[in-house]
């Protein structure tokens, strides 16, 4: 199955190796566009053009989030996204290729055509696929954090998740149980203000997903989420925090959903000046600004890093769409290890 | 022209129940100003109010539980799963609370739990699952998969009706691609009571849900070669009609058990079983199961066209079945 | 079925116009003394004498907080007791002899030999079975209490659940429902510093329950479980705000599992100091010293009040077991209103 | 004297892998200090330490979750419901998650479930359920329901060294009531291979769980007649060894199917399916299914013992059908 052999690829513009503040700022920049071109790609072309089937979930404005926290990762670390979190996937090394074969639903793609859109995973990675029930991989978080301390590693786990999914029974008992335990657990939610079209007030009586976390007894702080630096710092605060054996650390990022919910909604249950506003507070513009200000790169540059972001973006889909369809005479493999008799 | 699709039925029988009972309220994720992930309460907010449309937080278990709260004090609530999928997170609710209270205490629990459910959308392993059989399991449950626009219509009201925990599978792949006239007059379809989709003489088909229209194709197929074959519409999976099944199969003296949900634990087995136990001696040959095979549903279009049973597949094996 | 035909039975130290404060006193010590005994005699004579089978868990040490929180409660109101909390179903007008048929498993109990032990309910005294699974019955409460709203009453419900079923995910998503629509349900934590075996610091993180609260925004507040007199007052609070339509409220009572977790568990997990210091803190002895010392009752008075009890109880247990057996004709009646063809 | 109870068989057979494998550990609820509602893991923690014997909050659904989660990172958890009827608050995780990360992105879940199951203890609706239909009805699940002492403890190991999620379902009826002499040297029982637990020609009994000593007093009941009964103790249920019942079944040309749970949607049925379809020429009679009745678990011992399958009805039953 394609999903354990993992692709070598050398991301352009975001060697590990750039940890200056401008090295770092690249880094951001690099995957924060990548994502935002990859899912553009996704949900106004090749979704519209009938290349791709199903749900598409983006994370549009929201880039910083997982740019910011995967950034503070390490190798052994496990990664848990949500379904807005494509910047991943790229930091984990799966190439753009994987993914639009993915969307594709190619056997190419990271989960060979056996799941679709942000249901993807790699164990040699060391990124879960989530299954569609939001928040059941909070638990599962929390399972692998125990293990890691049980193995007596210093590997610590990335819980993400949306404003929406603390209502699930699983985020509670996942959180919970990580607290008990003190599980290495870094929990991150994307407080986009939405879920689906239930807007927060109708999800939670509560002001803040941070103010949660004192029911389970961890830390939590807000943080802003459209400000990848801010996300950066926060999770390293809280990295060092489950590293050191103090147990989980909950990071609130506000942010907002620039899109609808999915590719077929048009998210008209939402003021249209609130997608105004925050367009103004979009963290990829936010950050270009910033480097310029400070002088981490030029106009040139960052034009450059689009430029060749978009290249490899072409060449990534041109690949995907020549991935064949995987064949239907694998449809009974890899259900069980070894296949039972009679099946 | 045939004008009422699938979905719009349901909604018709759902609105129709709200406007004669006001006890009756819709309660779900995104159900009340989005009008639902696939718009089967579209307007009903609008019209009937937020007291009786209400959008809930992402708590598959909770909606459940308060649907059997809310039916203790006399409403009559019509939940919603977004994906039948994800009802997999209030199992506890349905099939240890609902599915039990009356027969340990008397307490009717007269709720309603539509999901839509089956695949062939592209929906992949989270939003194609077929998960009728766990429920036709549970002693106390009741369990439907309409496959016509006029059964939807007709089950949808029975069940808000009905005093007992009702669940209501929408084949999602039906919603718009099913197309039928309706009766002007307002009517009810029992539950409990399986439809001869189709007479015939030669080899009886039994099936569900979107599987109702492979079989009418291989039908049709099979008549072109001079078979008749009679398709047995189960429409209420649970408590299954056994009458039904078993008159035609004893005037057939075959049988194809068909469904979209995997294999093995599916209902086909129930009703194989229940042929073989009292049809027995009416038998001329055995009875056999086409379903999907047991894997997860794939995602990319041509595992899962390979997952999916077919027309195809059922006419090769009539074939063969016939021929026996 | 028996459990649908209300018994008739008048307390005998307890009318409900006694409301002075001597007057709810006695009212208080009626019902937790009737408790005490009837559960004493559950699991210390029939339990042993092999007359109930299973298991059987009681709230010894406990009374105080069913007592009230359960005198608080008006006729519509619906309570949705946990499995300690036997006072409620007095308290709810369910006769001591349908109680000891219960347990015993016999016609006249409250479910007719359908289900054991604290697994009760009657829909005409607005009183719940639980379901074992525990918090189950949140979401179910929250439901019940959104219908009374739609319905237009000034009707609210009542929930009890101990410490350690807060960990369960239906515990989170019911009193999270409630919260965000304003549902009137009165949240009653009997913290016992139990659950099972298992300590308060293995199931949470945080020092109280109550500390859960502002995760939910709701009020909660944390009082002396041992004390009727304040449970009953924190609790009227909360009624109050629930029937006024603000919404839940919780109330975490402190108290202590003066028995194993049941019956046959000899609790050798627990320190015995703290059995010996909450004996001292016993929730009758304390409510009888106040009696007297503010001239409510006389010890004689009391004292009579426990000789009734222990006469009421004779009679019941005496009228429990000559209750028959449920018919094993009517194995299949009552799994559906009406009986499926064929079966 | 037969030593070793059917608990005590579990016991060991966990120890031993815990011993052998240092990447196995449990997680439950009360297993640690306590031992276990039912004390199979007492004297755990003291051997084993807290690392390895893991007390959770109440929280099933993140018991599993945690113990797949574990198992990413490579342990082999074993996780205890504390019953089996509380299986269904972790069903999602079980049923979504750990099933089907295999087939979606080749990722291994190499956990078991113990949980507790089965009736004939006066524990009601709520102790006393046989959920294992459900399991397997689920694709990349593997289901196992030993009913000896030696089984039990071949099969843990087996299912702990698995590297799929595997439900081990313990019934506990048996706990205490089964004891065997076990071989001293270790061994394994392989997942997926059912027992021939008595040989027979006239009729075959296919069982598992507690139904396997209902079948053999029936057995031996009817051998007093001059019948020769043969007993498939299926073990694995899931995935099934169709090869085993079918060559019972076409020696015998008659079949009885029983369990303990409820017969609509049982195992019974899928059994029935496969004899029908692939050993219907060899047939003498129908494939007859004895179960409980569907409703709940009743608590009454009456009540109890009417619901649940007997030797008695499993006789009565085999007397007609070999005289068929
Ligand atoms: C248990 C469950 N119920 C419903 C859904 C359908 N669903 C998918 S995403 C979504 C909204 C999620 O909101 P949030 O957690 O805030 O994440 P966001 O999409 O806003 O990033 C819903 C309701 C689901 N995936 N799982
Ligand atoms: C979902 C679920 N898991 C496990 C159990 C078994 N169980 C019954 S009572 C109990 C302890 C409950 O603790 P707590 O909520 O604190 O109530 P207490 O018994 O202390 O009053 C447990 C684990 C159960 N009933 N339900
Ligand atoms: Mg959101
Ligand atoms: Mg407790």
């Amino acid at each position: 199955m394609a999903a354990v052999r993992p692709m070598q690829w050398t991301p352009t513009a975001a060697a590990p190796e750039q940890d200056s503040e401008a090295g770092l700022s690249r880094r951001f920049l690099y995957y924060m566009a990548l994502m935002r071109e990859a899912e553009g790609r996704i949900q106004d072309k090749l979704y519209r053009q009938g290349k791709v089937l199903g749900g598409v979930y983006i994370g549009r404005g929201q880039e910083a989030i997982p740019v910011g926290a995967g950034l503070t990762t390490r190798p052994n670390d496990f990664l848990f996204p949500s379904h807005r979190d494509m910047a991943l996937y790229f930091i984990r090394g799966v190439h753009p290729r994987e993914v639009f074969a993915q969307y594709m639903g190619r056997a190419g793609g990271l989960t060979g055509g056996r799941d679709g859109n942000m249901h993807m995973g790699d164990m040699n990675r060391r990124i879960s696929a989530i299954i569609s029930a939001l928040a059941a991989w909070i638990p599962v978080a929390a399972g692998a954090a125990m293990a890691m301390r049980y193995l007596g590693t210093s590997d610590i786990t990335y819980a993400f998740f949306g404003d929406g999914s603390t209502s699930r029974g699983d985020w509670h008992e996942g959180v919970n149980l990580a607290a008990v335990q003190k599980a290495p657990v870094v929990l991150i939610c994307n407080n986009n203000q939405w879920a689906y079209s239930t807007p927060l007030d109708k999800q939670m009586a509560c002001a803040h997903v941070a103010d949660r976390g004192p029911a389970y007894g961890i830390p939590s702080e807000i943080v802003d989420g459209n400000d990848v630096w801010a996300v950066y710092h926060a999770t390293q605060r809280a990295a060092d925090h489950a590293r050191s054996g103090l147990g989980p650390y909950m990071i609130e990022c506000k942010t907002f959903r620039m899109t609808g919910h999915s590719a077929h909604d048009p998210a008209s249950y939402v003021p249209a000046h609130l997608f105004e506003e925050w367009a103004r507070k979009d963290p990829i513009e936010r950050l270009e600004r910033l480097m310029v200000e400070r002088g981490y790169a030029g106009r040139d540059e960052i034009d450059d890093i689009h430029a060749g972001i978009r290249q490899e973006v072409d060449e990534a889909i041109a690949w995907a769409e020549n991935s064949p369809y995987p064949d239907p005479e694998t449809l009974l493999d890899n259900v069980y290890e070894t296949r039972p008799a009679g099946t | 022209m045939a004008t009422t699709t699938y979905l719009e039925a349901i909604r018709e029988g759902l609105w129709e129940e709200m406007e004669r009972d006001p006890n009756v309220f819709c309660i779900g994720e995104d159900i009340a100003v989005y009008g639902g992930a696939f718009k089967v309460t579209a307007g009903f907010l609008e019209h009937f109010g937020e007291k009786r449309v209400v959008d809930t937080p992402i708590s598959e278990s909770a909606i459940v539980g308060a649907a059997i709260g809310a039916g203790f004090i006399g409403l009559r609530p019509v939940a919603e799963m977004q994906f039948a999928d994800f009802i997999t997170c209030g199992f506890d609710q349905i099939v240890n609370f609902a599915a039990k209270c009356r027969y340990r205490w008397g307490a009717g629990v007269p709720i309603v739990i539509r999901a839509p459910s089956g695949g062939g959308v592209h929906g992949g392993p989270f939003h194609s699952q077929n998960p009728e059989a766990w429920f036709a399991h549970v002693p106390g449950l009741k369990v439907l998969c309409p496959a016509t626009a006029y059964d939807a219509k007709g089950l949808i009201k029975s069940a808000i009706r009905d005093n007992d925990p009702v669940l209501f599978f929408e084949h999602k792949a039906l919603y718009r691609r099913i197309k039928e006239d309706l009766p002007e007059q307002e009517y009810t379809v029992p539950i409990g009571k399986a439809a001869i989709y189709r007479d015939g003489t030669d080899l009886s088909i039994i099936t569900y849900g979107a599987m109702l229209y492979e079989a009418s194709q291989a039908a049709g197929d099979l008549a072109a070669e001079g078979y008749s074959v009679e398709i047995v519409d189960l429409r209420t999976v649970f408590p299954l009609d056994e009458e039904t099944v078993l008159a035609s199969v004893r005037k057939t003296a075959r049988a194809i058990v068909l469904h979209e949900d995997t294999l093995t634990g599916g209902i086909g087995g129930e009703v194989v079983a229940r042929i073989t136990e009292k049809a027995f001696e009416y038998l001329d040959a055995p009875v056999v199961r086409i379903a999907a095979p047991d894997t997860p549903v794939p995602y990319s279009s041509p595992l899962e066209q390979a997952f999916l049973p077919t027309a195809a597949k059922v006419t090769a094996k009539a074939r063969w079945l016939l021929q026996y």
